[in-house]
């Protein structure tokens, strides 16, 4: 029959119609709605089952203990770890998404040569003909590591130099260092003994030192007390995060902190407020109020109230000398709450040698903006491409929990530490530390392995300290050094006992110059990595809470 | 004549003048081609996101949403229209009664269109209606705005079926015939549809507790705004109804309807113009002294802000509102054409302002001590999208006039008139 | 808030809100598919075509919507009140009484005596048989010429007066003629045999609507007129009527006229 | 059992460091957005907020005030507006849940939320090829399109009751349920706990006459509390923005 316009349109109704009552639309509804609820292309995290593992942070010197959450074999979580006698649980903001940091976009996954990439055995061979040309530098950023001892053996071996690329906290001590003839690495802060803090521009709260130990010990003494047990006096032009939570903020003018320190050392001296004598600075106050923006009497009523509660610690925040003086002025240098001697085996290393340098080594706990002086071909390791760097080699590190090593006491520690931090990850492609790298060339050097044996030893010859893992475990009771490197590679950190604050002799015999150095604060500059964890970086992109941080021109 | 031209003519009714094929061509391909970019434009708010744009989680609410309550207020004249001559017998005002159904077709049609791109999960949009919240004056509005569109549609079909082609098709003239018959129950559903949606879209303002700029005091369930927003919106449909015709005959050069129709408008408009004024006077006196203090707002603060200076206010209440509502009201203003339009304007432009400061200056307001004042500029997205819209109603607009009988036959027949 | 929403539990806000919206809803379909039920009734009975022709009828230009009697000069002016259908007009018999002049008139066309003529142009011839044959007039074919396209409806179907008889396109323009009597199609015929439709009558015949006699030439004189006028290209004398007589194959000859508007007046079809 | 947890922050013990904001984001999957993104388009569920007296010289003080979704007990701005439910609030915690599978992006509850404590995603989450694998199993990702917000670390409370359901008991340990930027902050600024237990530290740190709330005279009982010795900090509690401005100048 022939099919009408009419029937066509009663057919097509009827079908709609119909379809209601079959299941296809209602399906179809329930499929598209699960559709919009996840799309696939929206990576959804890994099922599996968590664990929890012991780890340490390695991305700057401080070492933090770390509990890591792992779900198929992979870091989902970070947490702090109580029982870390020094950082006490705490972390920087940067450490808690640190995890991330290995699937960096700018991750280095293979050896560069002059931006092109290479082999490793092209880099050994360029490295071991550099060594046959003419003395080679190694440049370490975090001395005191069982992979420390390797370079600098590798360096004595070839007569090259082995240097320290020395941090802002440790450069403060220098002159202390310089003036007792005692190595930096043996110097430290008795925070919890002070009284006093006067601070010239250290970050205290934003970054300074291991976090966690300070910041604890501020929240627990100074926040927010109109007459907190320790006084915490900051002296910046600009108010910072710790100008805020300081008990004081003293605004002064830019890079004259080293004339109000003079000119306070002269009224400590002059009206009899320190019984210790000292050559007179040759600054007048009146000069130094000119200068420094404050008022003479301003200066005057800081220097009485500098005094008035001892111990007294000044802190820089870099090297200087006229700042770090006036701690021997108030009697706090080898006295408890002041700049204390710590055992520490670590020696400031020889001079460069007469003729330059043929080739230079930088390990990966260099800082990034590290930039060797002369002309020299550079070999640098690095986990992470932070760009803009002249180095010739680049080669690839271990990157974040890859590398097992051991954790030396953290610079500002007031006594020693020693922690092993195992490796829970591996790369994925190949890595090797400047250690690693250079036993290859020379098999002499001692192995990671032996230093860390060496080293529980001689710990545990000396019967001193304690083991801090879940529970305290006094050095004295363990059966042997095996015990002990054991219970360390289990997570527990060595704590040494207070060393006698004696025998710390300190002479001046002219005040100092001020050296006019000045690092802006932030968790950022400690922070070895040319890079930032990503969700770290959100707080400088996404929040107005941070401006970008300039990182220290070491 | 070229055949497209003999087409064309094939689908205008008998008897009635058109612009020339070419002619209606040209005016028409700028407003299509503001719809296409505008399509563009939202096509990539759709697909790359709504980053697109340049709201922000402090300014969620844009442009977008500025157009919407200010399109759909603009619509009102649809179903008030439809009110006045169904229900409350007002006949004169059947002859513009088509092109209220159209106007307020395309207004409800663009507005819910740049919702759909507005809303972040646009496929999502149907779960309010599985799971409403009967407590969100959203999901009032979503409901009475779906319901409301369906019966414009409706009412828009038989104007459609009049078209002199269609109506060639027995079954589609005999369906037109017979619907006509019962739009009136669709002009009664429409307009209580709309009573309710038009206060809710004021109530989505009114309720924001956190939003002491936009919080007002309730009556049962109903913030002010509820009210106030259906008095602004019937207020202002007459005469936004009124310059839509009163353009077509601008261009077209004819006379559409009777100048009385026109002026009958306008008195209607104004006397709701006036009782809004004032209702708006006391609600704005008992929020500044009563309301907003109570929460810790002090009432200067939200003036302090150039450019939302106390002048804006003057403008929303005296300008805008007083104003144009006297001129529509004095017979000797509404007699002359020019004071008429003049006054429809001001009276658009006062709502528009109205919704402007709800929409806008309520997110740009600090709330918490250490907030700023924030400033958002539309992004070109967002503007190409709202010309669509408008591009949209003129192009929607021309082609019912052109080939639809808006204004019934000009020879005079008008039992047909279907409605809506 | 629907009752197979997980964690669902009633409250007032609940009913009072389904409720209205479900009214609202009700109401709204219940309209619709009520129009659509008329709808289906309507074209289910004869009042489907009567109604679109009186709709269009209203549409008509008022010069093609004269009283046959005034064609015939019995009246001078008279609008048809009844869309052509003299059966139901109560002055039929009064006017048909009155006497008619006798004129000559120019219809440019030939005529029959025998045919019944409808206004659409198209003609009835009773047969023997008491069926009846249906063929579109000089006028028309005059118009039209050979047309490109014929449509009849299939043999069998019922066609009602004012209802389409058939279609035919011609140089892109469709032509719906209307059907002069209510019948079933009992053959299609075409332009070769000078008749298109052969017509068994439904019900008892009444043909009083179609013009015979007198009317037909003032009717065709009235559409030659209005044919000269629509033609007339612009500026030029009337030049149509070639000796009296309409000329053939218009369309074909004069493909720029506005043929919308012609075969529209000329098939009564706004 | 019918808890209402809550926190009291120590605004005297925060340094604005932000490892709450870090922390918070790591444990709740949320990505890090393109550059275009800035501190209006960002996605932080915990955002501290630095604030000054508005001084300028000797005399200016700041302070940060670390702020997330305060869930509201009473009146909660954002449920009652939410079109579809995609809002509500816990009756057994008083915990102010977001479902963001059941949210269609219509961010018609930030512009009612008093505190903007609700984020809206710009951006399709993206991590760099490989990253994802450091997702928080715990924690599903979210889509583009939608709104998300605190939820005070919703999959730690679960991983807490499953603990107590195990051991049999009817109340979790509040040991076990600490959520990511309390247990980040190193000074120890923030307390979580039960304000509905008077027991609880929180809820008795709640009641300290340091303790205040923001814009609690909304009336929308919000349970996140403030602390602070110094006046001009506790005064950012209820004084009105222009009129906080205007006393800056005058200082």
């Amino acid at each position: 029959m022939k099919v009408s316009r009419r029937d066509l349109l009663l057919g097509t109704a009827g079908l709609t119609a119909g379809i209601f009552f079959t299941p296809v639309p209602w399906k179809l509804l329930d499929d598209v709605s699960i559709w919009t609820q996840n799309w696939p292309w929206i990576p959804q995290p890994p099922r599996g089952p968590v664990s929890t593992k012991l780890a340490s942070c390695t991305l700057c010197a401080s070492g933090c203990a770390l509990r890591v959450r792992m779900a198929a074999g992979f870091p989902v979580g970070i947490s702090g770890s109580a029982s870390h006698p020094l950082t006490k649980g705490a972390l920087c903001p940067l450490g808690f998404a640190a995890h991330q940091l290995n699937w960096h976009p700018v991750r280095l996954r293979e050896v560069r040569h002059k931006g092109r990439s290479a082999s490793w055995d092209e880099a050994r061979a360029a490295f071991e003909k550099a060594c046959s040309e003419g003395p080679v530098g190694i440049v370490d950023g975090r001395s005191g590591r069982a992979a420390s001892a390797a370079l600098r053996s590798f360096a004595a071996n070839r007569n090259g130099t082995y240097e320290i690329a020395l941090g802002a906290e440790e450069r403060a001590l220098a002159p202390l260092a310089q003036w007792s003839s005692l190595p930096i690495h043996s110097l430290g802060y008795d925070l919890e003994n002070t009284r006093t803090i006067v601070s010239f521009g250290a970050p205290l709260l934003d970054g300074w030192g291991i976090p966690g130990r300070f910041t604890r010990l501020w929240s627990e003494r100074a926040a927010g007390q109109s007459d907190p047990q320790l006084r915490i006096i900051q002296i910046e032009p600009a108010l910072s995060r710790t100008g805020s939570g300081a008990w004081r903020w003293v605004p002064i003018c830019q890079g004259t902190e080293a004339l109000l320190a003079a000119s306070l050392a002269r009224i400590l001296i002059e009206e009899r407020l320190v019984s210790i004598t000292a050559p007179l600075p040759p600054a007048s106050v009146a000069e130094a109020a000119i200068q420094t923006g404050l008022t003479p009497t301003a200066i005057r009523e800081l220097a009485h109230t500098i005094a008035e509660r001892r111990p007294t610690l000044v802190l820089s925040s870099d090297e200087n000398p006229a700042v770090a003086a006036l701690n021997l002025l108030l009697g706090s240098v080898g006295a408890p709450g002041g700049i204390v001697k710590r055992a520490d085996r670590r020696t400031v290393p020889d001079a460069a040698p007469a003729q330059p340098l043929r080739a230079v080594l930088l390990d990966s706990t260099v800082p990034w903006e590290y930039r060797p002086q002369g002309s020299m071909e550079v070999f640098r390791f690095a986990a992470w491409d932070g760009g803009g760097n002249s180095a010739d080699w680049l080669l690839p590190a271990p990157g974040f929990l890859e590398e097992p090593t051991d954790l030396p006491t953290p610079p500002t520690s007031a006594v020693a530490t020693y922690a092993i931090a195992p490796n829970i990850l591996t790369a994925p492609f190949p890595v090797k530390t400047a250690a690693e790298f250079l036993l290859q060339i020379d098999s002499t050097l001692p192995t990671l392995d032996q230093t860390v044996h060496a080293r529980c030893e001689e710990i545990f010859r000396m019967r001193r300290g304690t083991i801090h893992a879940d529970k305290r475990t006094p050095v004295t009771s363990l059966a042997s050094a095996g015990k002990l490197e054991e219970s360390l590679r289990a997570g527990g950190v060595w704590l040494d006992e207070p060393a006698s604050s004696h025998g710390l002799p300190c002479a001046l015999k002219e005040w100092p110059a001020g050296d006019p150095r000045h690092r802006s604060g932030n968790w950022a500059n400690t922070w070895a990595p040319p890079v930032m964890p990503p969700l770290a970086a959100k707080l400088y992109q996404e929040s107005s809470l941070r401006e970008t941080p300039q990182r220290s021109q070491s | 004549m070229s055949d497209l031209a003999i087409v064309d003519r094939r689908f205008i009714a008998r008897g009635e003048e058109r612009a020339s094929t070419l002619k209606f061509t040209l005016w028409l391909a700028p407003w299509v081609a503001l719809l296409a970019f505008g399509i563009y434009a939202a096509g990539l708010c759709l697909f790359y996101g709504l980053n697109q744009t340049n709201m922000d989680n402090r300014f969620a609410f844009g442009l977008w949403i500025f157009a919407d309550l200010s399109v759909i207020a603009m619509g009102a004249g649809a179903f008030f229209t439809g009110f006045l001559v169904y229900i409350l017998k007002q006949e004169e005002l059947k002859p513009v009664l088509n092109s209220a159904v159209v106007v307020g077709l395309v207004c409800y049609s663009g507005a819910v269109a740049v919702l759909m791109v507005d809303v972040g999960q646009p496929l999502r949009a149907w779960f309010t209606f599985w799971h409403p919240n009967t407590h969100s004056m959203l999901t009032e509005v979503t409901f009475c705005i779906t319901c409301y569109l369906i019966v414009l549609v409706l009412e828009y079909l038989p104007v459609l079926l009049r078209n002199r082609q269609l109506q060639k098709i027995p079954s589609f003239f005999i369906f037109e015939h017979q619907f006509h018959k019962l739009v009136p129950v669709l002009a009664a559903v429409g307009a209580f549809l709309s009573f309710f949606h038009q206060g809710s879209l004021g109530g989505l303002y009114g309720v924001l507790r956190g939003r002491p700029f936009a919080f007002r005091e309730h009556f049962a369930i109903w913030p002010t705004t509820f009210f106030l927003f259906i008095l602004s919106a019937i207020a202002v449909g007459p005469s936004f109804l009124l310059l839509v015709v009163a353009a077509a005959e601008a261009l077209t050069g004819k006379k559409l309807v009777e100048e009385s129709v026109l002026r009958k408008l306008g008195f209607i408009s104004g006397i709701l113009l006036g009782v809004y004024v004032a209702a708006k006077s006391i609600d704005t006196l008992i929020w500044l002294n009563i309301t907003s203090p109570s929460v810790g707002f002090a009432p200067w603060e939200y003036y302090a802000y150039k450019p939302f200076g106390s002048a804006i206010l003057f403008a929303e209440i005296v300008l805008l509102g007083l104003l144009p509502a006297v001129l529509l009201i004095l017979p000797r203003t509404r007699a002359r054409r020019g004071w008429l339009l003049f006054a429809a304007v001001l009276t658009c432009c006062g709502v528009l302002l109205n919704r402007f400061v709800l929409t806008v200056q309520t997110l740009a307001l600090p709330t918490l001590a250490f907030d700023d004042f924030l400033k958002y500029v539309p992004s070109w997205q967002e503007v190409a999208t709202f010309g669509a819209v408008v591009a949209y109603g003129v192009i929607v607009y021309s082609l019912s006039y052109r080939y639809l009988p808006l204004f019934g036959h000009s020879k005079g027949e008008d039992k047909h008139v279907s409605v809506g | 808030m629907f009752p197979w929403v997980d964690g669902f539990h009633w409250t007032v806000m609940h009913v009072v809100f389904l409720t209205i919206f479900g009214l609202v809803l009700v109401t709204v379909a219940t309209t619709f598919l009520w129009s659509l039920f008329r709808t289906a009734g309507d074209l289910r009975s004869q009042r489907a075509a009567q109604l679109c022709w009186r709709n269009n009828f209203a549409q008509l230009p008022e010069a093609q919507r004269h009283c046959r009697h005034e064609l015939s000069g019995r009246v001078i002016h008279r609008i048809c009140p009844n869309a052509f259908d003299c059966r139901h007009c109560e002055l039929y018999e009064a006017f048909a009484a009155m006497p008619f002049p006798v004129r000559t008139l120019n219809t440019g066309v030939e005529y029959s005596d025998k045919l019944l003529y409808h206004r659409g142009h198209t003609w009835v011839l009773p047969e023997a048989d008491g069926t009846f044959t249906v063929g579109l007039d000089e006028f028309a074919h005059h118009l039209i010429g050979q047309p490109d396209k014929l449509n009849f409806p299939r043999k069998g179907a019922d066609i009602q007066t004012e209802g389409i008889a058939w279609r035919m396109t011609k140089n892109g323009h469709e032509i719906r003629v209307r059907a002069p009597l209510d019948g079933t199609i009992l053959a299609t015929g075409g332009p070769q045999y000078r008749w298109y439709l052969r017509v068994k009558p439904r019900g008892p015949v009444d043909l009083r609507h179609l013009l015979q006699g007198p009317e037909v030439a003032g009717w065709l004189a009235s559409e030659a007129d209005r044919l000269q006028i629509q033609l007339r290209q612009p500026g030029s004398e009337p030049a149509l009527a070639d000796g009296g007589t309409l000329m053939p194959e218009l369309m074909d000859n004069l493909p720029h006229a506005n043929w919308d508007e012609v075969l529209s007046d000329t098939f009564l079809d706004a | 059992m019918s808890a209402r947890y809550g926190m009291v922050i120590d605004l005297d013990r925060c340094t604005g460091c932000g490892a709450c904001m870090v922390a918070c984001a790591a444990e709740n999957n949320v990505p890090a957005l393109p550059a275009r993104a800035t501190d209006r388009t960002g996605l932080t569920p915990m955002l501290v907020h630095k604030v000054s007296n508005g001084v300028e010289g000797a005399g200016r003080r700041e302070a940060f005030i670390p702020v997330a979704c305060m869930h509201c007990a009473n009146e909660t701005p954002c449920v009652s507006v939410c079109p579809q439910q995609a809002v509500e609030v816990d009756k057994s915690t008083g915990i102010v849940m977001q479902i963001p599978q059941r949210c269609l992006g219509c961010r018609y509850c930030m512009t009612a939320c008093p505190y903007h404590a609700r984020y809206f995603n710009w951006w399709d989450p993206a991590w760099p090829p490989g990253m994802e694998k450091t997702l928080n199993p715990g924690v599903a990702t979210r889509m583009r399109g939608v709104v998300e917000k605190c939820n005070l670390c919703h999959a730690r409370l679960h991983s807490a009751m499953e603990k107590a359901a195990a051991s049999g008991k009817k109340d979790i340990d509040m040991a076990d349920y600490v959520p990511a930027c309390v247990e980040a902050c190193p000074t120890g600024a923030i307390q979580f706990g039960d304000l509905a237990n008077p027991d609880d530290p929180a809820s008795q740190a709640a009641h300290s006459p340091e303790a205040f709330r923001l814009l609690a005279r909304l009336g929308t009982d919000p349970k996140t509390y403030y602390k602070s010795r110094q006046a001009w900090v506790r005064a950012l509690a209820e004084r009105s923005p222009a009129g906080h401005a205007a006393e800056a100048q005058n200082v």
